[in-house]
């Protein structure tokens, strides 16, 4: 009988808050979005089920001993994970199309105005009862405008590790849905006639050029910007190992195998944030408002900054692809690209979308050490 | 404390045995009537053929970049066109 | 000559002790096992070389300092590596016969007899001299029944890290033992007739059920078992993976690469333990003796189980096929195909006799989960 | 230390959306000049064609051992040779 | 006004000292070696990378809590990266050919006198002003002479980590370097006579020998030399995992993505020991001078033992194949081959090469047990 | 301790080069005989060519379960055996 008492108490019923029940629906709504909707499931589905295994009462899986424990205090807490997955990112990334047609990185600096404009947002709302945002938090927040997951978690760990689950979790979930959320706001602001546009094919672009690139990159950071060096340095050490064509196995490897075993810990990881207390706040509300305004914002200047970029260039520019400044890559350069099929079914903007696509990899980038000097 | 003694512990191991293997079939039993509940909905609601199709591509946005070969493609018959006369 | 002296106390020759030698033909015998004889060699090669390397005087590879301390302290005394093998495992692990003919749960079921029994008889060894198991180092001994690396590894490094060894290098030993220990048995308590029964075709099983099966055993695991959740919970990640199809750059890397690179580790580290004292004692002669108990009243209740619901039963059961309950996948399962091949060379039992083994791996690590609760 | 009202917070917010834009635009405007330097620099002295060939087998070398081979196919040529009369 | 003078003192120009920036032109020279000139670019241009980050004001990469810290700590300071890359270099080794002509073994004997020659010239320095080199720094630059890179890390990691920055580069840049060092000494040491000479085809090793001989190189340095068992231990076990033919899946993960993911690493952790105060000093020209006199000598050492064996062998032996002995695999045997072409152009040296050249690495790991055993 | 002279340290030195090289020397001459008493073994035990090939199918059990296609392809088999009338 005492055996009995002791197996019913070794189950997790009689143990079950009201909150470890919402937030494992919530993990399994991520693994619905990951497996049938097919949201950015190589971070969702890790992350829903981490959230799962977080919130098992008794299984004690992110106390101290616990595996999710140990991941995130290794992999996240250090800021590893994020940024290694960053060079796996910069290693699978081609600037060919940015170095062919500079001009597009100023597309891709538009589109960060989604990040300021939603940090003064998110002050704003402290205006409002339940809010108390501070300005590391706010900044944290803004980031999800970046529309860069490694980027979104790095700066959140820094600034508001407390919020480091909705954040991811909202920067990966509009970056699934960008399909969605920016054709409206690309159609609202240009005419068709703007979206038929045909652009200039893009030159061919040397190895060398692409070799000299990320360098160039990471020595203006260093010298202007040295608290955004981590992830711009990371990123631009996996796209040197790409071009310079020498250390193949390398890249290969950081591309491939380590991204992906840093994949799977960092979606456990993060999933393991995801506890009630963090997450079934008032706050999250307002982190998931923020993050779509964000992705708002940054589509809507990107698109702005197109048009005013079409006025003064002697090359047609078509204004769609300043949508593809938020990054997203390369799901936002793929929606340019249908959103321009439609209005010209022989009109292929994929190709030059990808300048500001990257271009905006690298402004958010630049956006994270700007607001980790400031108010880090 | 005195350490329990023999007979002691075999009847804790004894109870263990009994107990652990219940568990271990009420468990896997739950877990028969689970499978079948399992099979029994997914007949009673048949997949939607179609949905599973329509967005694939979304997957794993940022991690690879392959379109950038179907770009290409189509820029290049794209610049063909642009040079052929316009047929629209 | 001081330096040549020097040299001399540096050599292993005047350091060595009988019980380092002794270790090191162990590790050599298990190295021969590995290669020659091809016994588990992906766990075995490196367990026997982890042996060797441990008990070399001076070399101090797991003391304070070495590398088998740091690679043991980090993957094993924290439980990740054994989790991260079941990962992998589960991404290999195709449950379609289980869930075909979910009946064969029951002889999953039923094989872990062979762990609490031994259970009993560890404790009952406890009456000769020399014996002083505790009830944790008899249900860390007993799971060797379970005929699963990783769930005893696991088990081990939470109940009696000081066994560790020695249970690890018997269960892995009596799983390549699979083939000699069980036909004996299987045929003992069955008829020819019995043996040459005919099973009707599986069924083909859905994506979709092969999807929510390991939501549904996370599931109840979750509500009844949680202290099973870190084994089960890893494991269904892996299935989940698999299955969804949305992920499977993280499966292939969970099934190939990770699961390497862990299993190096995990040999070396688990041979780290098999120092003379740990191992030199007689218990692990009774280790030796209850795994191969262990297994053969696990396959035995296996077959006698079948039996029994072959009487229960509108279709035909071939009460072979529960020997392959214990788990060793797929062995157990080629085992059964063989005895039966034996008693009609037109009878292929292999794809029947997948369900009750995949069965068996969920079975010990329930079991695993049930002893960590009472006796944890 | 009082916390700051909601009003001096939104200043503060204020500043940083201008500091933070303005430092955006000039990072990425200082790029653009320098990919256009890079461009010209890289078309100013074009790649010697050759060079870069010269010792590409020198890559890695504590890393592949594929020369193994090769140089088994060459110790076998050899052999054959050593067997004819020499032509040389 | 604030924010921009904030902005300011946040970038790097007013912090940057004079030593970051000269290390800064290292780090770039060592990038244009690996890229431009192909200098062992797998590690050079990951090492090249960290001195670049290292040097970075503000950004704290090396101190605690930066991403290199991490990585030194973790991988360097403890050993484990540089044994895992023995590892995979040994499960790359073929020593068929060493088997073969066993007698090759003293050829890479022979080159270890580079070794021990440069620790004598090490400590002599010391006669000019501004050398202080204590016998523990003489060892660890010795070491270069072996001409292999993870045990020259190894070696200087345990006596001498403020050296292993300048010990690692220079012995990865002698590296490759060997052909352009070792022709001129192998032709003033030999006539055109004896670099003409053919030798005998190779007999065919069988794989069993293959499998006995790892474990017999393990097994002679447990008994005499276990301080060189880490090196010795982890190279024979990639051996073994390859030569057993048993374990193909964890041999192939340890010569491809494991070694991959730990040189990555493993670079970036030694240049981030290229700081200002480790790196300019008097001390590394003498590094670098020393480097440079130890692959000679040693390259000599090898021929003239070559010769020396070819006076009292039956068979023909070139004397050229010495200079492989100095290892730097398989980079000096290619040099062996070209000179042998040069005197002969039918005359291929390479297999004949190969076997000093792997008894070079067994000859530096002895060495650097050796050092370990008596000044460690 | 006043630190060692320089002559002290040439002269400690000196015997490290006697003694390292010597030690390199026996170490790398005992396993040259070693090698050669593995070939007299190899060559005077040759390998029973059966044995190899006895359960190169019992390797790695836990790890890859390939014989599921196996399974099928018997199983289909076996499935139309059984349509088929015994012919045993
Ligand atoms: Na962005
Ligand atoms: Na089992
Ligand atoms: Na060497």
């Amino acid at each position: 009988m005492e055996k009995i008492q002791i197996l019913w108490q070794s189950t997790a019923i009689p143990h079950f808050e009201m909150g470890q029940i919402i937030m494992m629906l919530v993990g399994f709504g991520l693994l619905y979005l990951a497996i049938v909707k097919k949201f950015e499931p190589l971070l969702l589905l890790p992350i829903g089920f981490g959230a799962l295994l977080t919130n098992i009462p008794l299984a004690g899986f992110s106390e101290v001993g616990g595996l999710l424990h140990y991941i995130y205090y290794i992999g996240v807490d250090t800021g590893i994970f994020p940024l290694l997955i960053f060079m796996g990112v910069g290693a699978m990334t081609d600037f060919g199309a940015l170095i062919a047609n500079p001009k597009t990185l100023w597309l891709g600096a538009a589109a960060q105005f989604g990040i300021f404009a939603t940090l003064f947002g998110a002050i704003a709302l402290n205006a409002l009862p339940g809010f108390e945002f501070t300005l590391q938090d706010a900044a944290a927040i803004a980031i999800i405008g970046g529309a860069d997951g490694p980027t979104a978690i790095f700066l959140a760990s820094k600034l508001a590790p407390e919020l480091l689950g909705a954040i991811a979790v909202a920067a990966y979930s509009y970056m699934a849905l960008v399909p969605i959320i920016q054709p409206p706001i690309m159609k609202a602001l240009t005419t068709p006639e703007e979206r038929q546009i045909k652009m200039n094919q893009l030159r061919v672009v040397s190895k060398r050029e692409k070799i000299i690139f990320p360098l160039a990159v990471l020595f203006l950071t260093i010298l202007v910007l040295p608290s955004a060096t981590p992830l711009v340095g990371m990123f631009c050490l996996g796209n040197l190992m790409k071009e310079s064509g020498v250390v193949d196995r390398l890249s290969n490897t950081a591309q491939n195998e380590l991204i992906n075993i840093v994949t799977i810990f960092l979606g456990l990881a993060v999933g393991s944030k995801l506890s009630s207390e963090a997450f079934l706040t008032v706050e999250t509300l307002g982190i998931l408002g923020l993050g779509a305004v964000a992705f708002s914002i940054g589509t809507a200047a990107g698109v702005l900054m197109a048009k005013l970029l079409a006025k003064f260039s002697k090359e047609p520019i078509n204004p769609l692809i300043g949508a593809a400044g938020v990054s997203a890559v390369p799901m936002a350069a793929r929606v340019v690209n249908k959103v321009g099929l439609d209005a010209n079914p022989h009109n292929f903007l994929l190709m030059h979308a990808m300048g500001p696509n990257v271009a905006g990899v690298l402004g958010s980038a630049v956006a994270a050490g700007i607001l980790l000097a400031l108010v880090g | 404390m005195t350490p329990p003694t023999i007979s002691e512990q075999l009847l804790e191991a004894a109870s263990l045995l009994l107990v652990g293997m219940s568990s271990v079939f009420v468990f896997l039993s739950v877990l028969i009537v689970s499978v079948k509940l399992i099979t029994k909905f997914v007949e009673a609601f048949p997949e939607p053929a179609a949905t599973a199709h329509v967005t694939p591509t979304a997957a794993s946005s940022s991690f690879h970049q392959q379109d950038v070969i179907t770009a290409i493609t189509h820029a290049v018959s794209a610049y063909r066109q642009g040079k052929q006369p316009p047929s629209n």
